[in-house]
């Protein structure tokens, strides 16, 4: 299975469970219609992100990566988000070197009663990726990339993650 | 403060109904120390009837005097007609929309950017000059003399596109009376419609709206009424005579423009303040003050 | 691994825009999945014993269920895996209805995304490994915030429950709204009456600990071992000596201060006892009106007071109190009209909020009961009240109904014909709420019985004619304008959030609307539940209620603190960090960025290792991804996991 | 009064032409006639403004285009400015008079006559020239003795000009004027 040839584009969301994962909720309890594009993956807070999951998901051909977590100071393990976007922002600034249009990665804060907002939210970033199209094949790039994605795709995951010392923190 | 350059849209009323309220405008600006530079051969905005027949004609009519102001090297357009203030806003407001903007330039045949600042000859006043301001040149305080501030409708309405003072219970001009020592009464009026541009073919719906104003400017135990709107004051002072005849009333209430006063109690007086322009005369009102205006006038 | 696959049809929620056949048979085709099904309702008994079923027969050691979200089912499903004899964490959920049938049309479009959750999920899945619940001690002891009418319910049903309960509120006195009122609907029975000896109870009750003129400072721990600041602001008086005799607001000289319980009609002195009911029946000092604390010079009520209580150094002070479960019932704010400058902007003395009125009525408010205008102090004849003022208007930010304005409206046009016989009331309205027990039969008293007139439509402008008002309205009925004039002029205000409600929300880690609601964890399900377990609601603090309402919540919270509190011990949520001590390199990342001090660093063979407090671990695994060496792991979200469905997604 | 079989008097593509032109959603109109309450010109009007919204709403265009309501509306903003669902009514009425227009549906012939003067005033001087304003004016409307009371005053305090204020760029406004009715039809 993969996307809807000449349909859809490959869009990943990493949301926390407690605020937008429940807004992502609300919006379909509302029946608010969305691009069918987006595959969420649910964690339990945008604490837990790992930039690398979203340099990894580029690497590996996704179009676009939405983030969203709780309002800041909304947070349901009280700063979780302050930490995702201390290591997002890193990550925003990184996305060019690596050869990747930092419009195809965003990052959101969606309250679990904000359904309308989730669905603005998915609608204007299907939009914005889909004005980018597909994401160039990674195959040479600079040495960047070159090194990171032997790095990802070589070492066990773990490891790989070590090589995120910079972003982490 | 710093010397503002304004490009200045007088309206076609400042030339005929109310040249008083262009010229005493023109002097009070001078006196605070903008600089009004007229924008070179405007055209009429369209006023009314413009937006009333198509919002397209309307916005392009205005728009080639923004496009002629965009060459002015200015800080903003200002006007002292709330009618013409109210059609070059909503025309800026409109043209945010790209297709809009693109069907505008169509049919005016140049390109306009609609991005100066426009203003009301009143907002500046309030925001450049600043109370203070206005406080200190009145040399003569209009003192003893009881007024009620009347905005008309579209002073500050709607508020989202003009974005000036208070659309339910405006102040400036509460505030600048005022300064310049005249007694402003409460006035729960301030913002209702005169009638506009229904004088002419709806005689019967001015005198109506226009004469509850009289009314309660009476009942409120005001000398006068203060503007900052040609259609108002017109409907106000030119047509009083035929709205007491319509409603049985007599009323012989002063309708200022509000600059009039602004000068007269800066001491200034003469051909540019135009009092003699008014229909309801002021001059036994003013002399009845005693103050040296009153005095110089009789 | 084995791996089952139920594809749900909720009905036609999911069916009808996902060919579920078609996603478990694309199931079929992933890695280990040895079974896929679709299902009626996977959640209803014969799909739960389904699930039973395909686990004994394909010897399954994983499921997959693709269906509505977890935060609705999550649980349900896993204890059918446990009923089935598998560890409950070998379960993934694909929420194929919240996220795919109802947000899209597309058939098509839908079915190859519903196959593309569950492969992340069964990929999930795959990295699984089975976890178990530690156990943990509670503290039975419950905090409830807040002490209107719904916390006062709460916390006499908690302490009849036998629990230790300790009662926080704002003001000097509980009471909440309920207590300014002066009859309630639909019975006209006094608010104060019936009111006043719960009130009365929560003093008298052992089990019960009150601080008044209290609020919570910081929120720390858990669900069973929460631990909470509290700030007891100064009064100025000890109230350990304080017999409540009043003497000393009798010869205060500071007569003018404002009068907040009197909603600021007329006014009250610097030191004061709320209102006669008040509980604790304490006085205390304004320190803004006070002319000892303002200026120094003063003290007639240290003269005066029999018991020496008055004490104008006392400070704000610090007390914690340690509690295993908390209900929030901070109740609600009126909406502030001045924002309506067509209503006067509050310029106009004789137009008044609902509230105000109900002081005015009331006979321990600051006209005795009497009906006097603020201006002038005369008996109004003709009234008018504006409905929806601060409700159903979008343009001010206020688009809900408030719920209960229709009905005290009504009470209060019977409420003035009862005072003033020869009075007239109007009522401008949009719609008439009324679906309440008796409601819209009161309503109907009101018009028939009390002549109450009532006009449908809006008011755009009261602006003042001598001495009176001139309310200009419109009869959308008719059609046409209407003008009355007017001695008074009830402004029915509608509810909003009460004033700090999002700052304590953040404290308590619980979440709220855009309004500043509070949001329940279900909106049918879980109505007084949060989010955040041990935390419930009760009344207006989750949105406008009326009293029935609120009081009903605050049983509902007490009986569910109970039920958390009939166990000794709560089991603990195995999805926590843990750390892989040959890969720790001692760096202390992981302790420099939790959020609640659950990691301390250890001596292991002489070398410094982390190492995880699983009490305190909260599992937001803000450790893991600070990690440079991917030692600390947060379980069931681990690296490999996430990565896992990252690979899924993005295969190449 | 006759029933209106709603199934029947529903104008679909009236109604969506109005959202079009207007940019306004009537759809989030409930109907609690604050406009009416606040519209100085309500008495004038045969259908007042929430029931002009309401026919909008419902899609009864021959109804609201035929008002007299939507040609008396001075434009004053009071109902856009105090909306509880912030639509712009006024800008409602002024498309329904454009429609109006277009469909031929004129209820009030001196004002519509006004209007067509000014603007005829613009078109051929670029600023409106009001004496020949009046004369246009009372020619098409033959109401000779339209404020003949006023015309001396303003002519004594000198308001009233006898020669047009054309401008050198009146070939630009007509050019307006031109292209835009090109634009339209």
């Amino acid at each position: 299975m993969s996307v809807l040839e000449g349909k859809e584009l490959r869009i990943i969301g990493f949301l926390c469970n407690w605020c937008s994962y429940g807004g992502a909720d609300t919006a379909g309890v509302g029946r608010f219609a969305q691009p069918t594009d987006l595959r969420i993956i649910k964690l339990p807070c945008t604490g837990r992100i790992n930039p690398l999951f979203v340099v990894r998901a580029f690497l590996n051909g996704a179009d676009g990566v939405l983030v969203s977590g709780c309002h800041p100071r909304d947070c349901h393990y009280t700063e979780g988000n302050f930490y995702a976007r201390r290591r997002l922002e890193v990550l925003r600034a990184l996305l060019p070197v690596m050869g990747i249009d930092p419009a195809r990665f965003e990052y959101t804060w969606v309250s679990a009663s904000e359904g309308q907002r989730w669905r603005t939210v998915v609608e204007k970033f299907t939009e914005q990726v889909h004005g980018l199209g597909p994401i160039p094949a990674f195959n040479s790039g600079t040495c960047l990339d070159a090194c990171l994605s032997t790095a990802i795709s070589s070492a066990p995951a773990h490891a790989a993650i070590g090589e995120t010392h910079g972003l982490s923190t | 403060m710093t010397r503002s350059r304004y490009a200045y849209y007088p309206g076609c009323s400042g030339q005929g109904t109310s040249r008083e309220y262009d010229s005493s405008t023109r002097a009070m600006c001078q006196d605070l120390g903008f600089e009004l530079i007229d924008i070179p051969d405007w055209n009429c905005c369209g006023s009314t009837p413009a937006h009333a027949v198509d919002h397209l004609l309307s916005a392009s009519l205005v728009a080639r005097n923004l496009a002629i102001a965009e060459d002015m090297d200015v800080d903003g357009i200002i006007t002292p007609c709330p009618s013409c203030l109210k059609n070059l806003k909503t025309t800026q407001h409109r043209m945010l929309r790209p297709e809009f903007h693109a069907e505008v330039q169509k049919v005016l045949g140049r390109v306009v950017r609609a991005d100066l600042p426009i203003k009301s000859v009143l907002q500046v006043l309030v925001e450049d000059a600043g109370i203070e301001r206005i406080a200190q040149e009145s040399t003569a305080p209009l003192t003893g003399l009881k007024v009620v501030p009347y905005y008309g409708c579209i002073m500050n309405r709607p508020p989202d596109v003009m974005r000036f003072d208070d659309p339910e219970n405006p102040m400036a001009l509460d505030n600048i009376l005022t300064a310049i020592g005249i007694e402003v009464l409460p006035f729960a009026l301030k913002t209702d419609c005169c009638g506009a541009s229904l004088g002419t073919t709806r005689r019967d719906v001015v005198a109506r709206l226009s004469g509850r104003v009289l009314d309660a400017a009476a009942a409120a135990g005001a000398d006068a009424i203060v503007t900052a709107c040609p259609l108002c004051q017109m409907n106000l002072d030119m047509r009083q005579a035929q709205i007491n005849k319509a409603n049985g009333s007599h009323h012989r209430l002063p309708v200022f423009y509000y600059s009039q006063l602004i000068m007269l109690a800066a001491g200034q007086l003469g051909e540019r303040i135009g009092l003699d322009k008014l229909c309801v005369s002021p001059f036994s009102l003013l002399s009845s003050l005693g103050s040296q205006t009153g005095e110089a006038r009789s | 691994m084995n791996i089952g696959v139920f594809v749900c049809h909720c009905g036609s929620n999911i069916e009808g825009t996902v060919d579920t056949a078609a996603v478990a048979k694309a199931a079929m085709g992933y890695p280990e999945v040895v079974f896929a099904t679709d299902t009626m309702y996977a959640c209803s008994e014969p799909g739960q014993a389904g699930i039973i079923e395909a686990v004994r027969n394909y010897e399954l050691d994983g499921v997959v269920v693709a269906s509505c979200t977890p935060r609705m089912h999550e649980t349900t499903f896993r204890r059918t895996l446990e009923r089935a004899g598998l560890n409950r964490y070998m379960f993934e959920m694909a929420n194929i209805r919240e996220h795919v049938s109802w947000i899209g049309k597309d058939r098509a479009a839908n079915t190859n995304k519903a196959a593309e959750l569950v492969m992340i999920a069964v990929e999930k899945l795959r990295q699984n490994t089975e976890l178990t619940a530690g156990e943990f001690s509670i503290n039975k002891r419950v905090m409830i915030i807040g002490g209107g009418v719904a916390g006062i319910q709460a916390a006499l049903d908690c302490a009849d429950g036998g629990l230790e309960v300790v009662l926080v509120e704002r003001e000097p006195s509980i009471g909440g709204k309920m207590s300014k009122l002066d009859k309630t609907f639909p019975t006209v029975d006094c608010s104060s009456c019936i009111l006043g000896p719960r009130m009365v109870d929560i003093s008298q009750n052992p089990n019960i600990t009150l601080h008044t003129l209290s609020e919570v400072e910081s929120v720390d721990g858990f669900v069973g071992n929460f631990n909470v600041k509290v700030r007891r602001k100064a009064a100025y008086v000890d109230w350990t000596l304080c017999t409540g005799c009043g003497e000393c607001a009798a010869k205060c000289p500071s007569k003018k201060t404002p009068d907040r319980f009197n909603e600021f009609v007329g006014t009250t002195t610097a030191i004061n006892i709320p209102f006669p009911q008040a509980i604790p029946k304490k006085a205390s000092i304004n320190p803004a009106a006070c002319l000892m604390l303002t200026k120094g010079k003063c003290g007639a009520c240290v003269k005066v007071c029999p018991a020496g209580a008055i004490q104008f150094t006392q400070e704000d002070e610090i007390v914690t109190e340690e509690v295993g479960a908390i209900i929030v019932a901070t109740g609600y704010d009126l909406f502030d009209f001045t924002k309506y400058g067509e209503y006067g902007g509050g310029r106009y003395p004789d137009v008044i909020t609902s509230m105000q009125y109900e002081r005015l009525l009331s006979a321990s408010g600051p006209t005795e009961g009497h009906i006097k205008r603020p201006s002038d102090g005369k008996e109004p004849k003709d009234i008018v009240f504006i409905q929806c003022v601060g409700s159903r208007d979008k343009s001010i930010g206020r688009p809900y109904c408030s719920g209960f304005c229709c009905m005290y409206t009504a009470k209060q046009t019977i409420l003035t014909k009862d005072h003033i016989p020869d009075s007239q009331s109007y009522v401008f309205y949009m719609d008439i709420r009324s679906p309440g027990k008796g409601y819209d039969e009161f309503i109907r008293r009101a018009m028939e019985e009390y002549g109450a007139r009532y006009i449908r439509g809006r008011v755009s402008a009261i602006q003042p004619k001598g001495g009176r008002y001139l309310i200009k309205g419109v009869n959308t009925l008719m059609g046409d304008q209407v003008e009355i004039e007017a001695d008074l002029v009830v402004l029915a205000v509608g509810a909003e959030a009460s004033k700090g409600a999002p700052e304590l929300a953040e404290k308590l880690r619980i979440s709220y609307d855009s309004y500043g609601f509070y949001m329940e964890g279900h909106p049918k399900l879980k109505p007084v539940e949060t989010n955040t377990a041990g935390i419930y609601l009760a009344g207006s603090c989750q949105g406008p209620k009326d009293i029935p309402s609120s009081v009903a919540q605050g049983g509902a919270a007490a009986s569910k603190v109970l039920g958390l509190f009939s166990k000794d011990k709560l089991a603990s949520d195995p999805q926590i960090s843990s750390v892989t001590l040959q890969r720790c390199i001692g760096c202390a990342k992981c302790q420099s960025v939790c959020p609640f001090g659950a990691i301390e660093m250890t001596e292991f063979r002489g070398m410094t290792k982390a190492s995880v407090i699983a009490t305190v671990c909260q599992g937001c695994g803000n450790c893991t991804s600070a990690c440079p060496q991917g030692a600390i792991q947060l379980s069931h979200f681990t690296d490999n996991q996430i990565l896992a469905e990252v690979n899924a997604l993005c295969p190449y | 009064m006759s029933a209106t079989i709603q199934t029947k008097s529903y104008d679909a593509a009236f109604v969506s032409a109005v959202r079009r032109e207007s940019e306004q959603d009537l759809a989030l109109c409930y109907q609690c006639g604050n406009c009416t309450a606040g519209c100085p010109v309500s008495f004038a009007y045969d259908f007042p403004v929430n029931q002009i919204m309401y026919l909008v709403q419902t899609g009864r265009k021959m109804e609201a285009l035929s008002s007299h309501a939507i040609w008396l509306c001075a434009s004053c903003e009071t109902c856009t400015t105090r909306c509880p669902n912030d639509i712009d009514v006024a800008r409602v009425m002024d498309v329904l008079r454009h429609m109006a227009r277009q469909e031929g549906l004129v209820a009030e012939h001196s004002i519509h006559a006004f209007w067509d003067s000014f603007l005829s005033s613009v078109e051929k001087y670029g600023r409106v020239f009001e004496l020949g304003l009046m004369a246009s004016y009372i020619g098409k409307t033959g109401r000779v003795l339209t404020d003949a009371d006023l015309a001396p005053v303003a002519l004594r305090k000198g308001k009233l000009s006898f020669k047009p204020h054309d401008i050198c760029g009146v070939a630009e406004v007509r050019d307006i004027f031109k292209r835009y009715r090109e634009h339209r039809s």
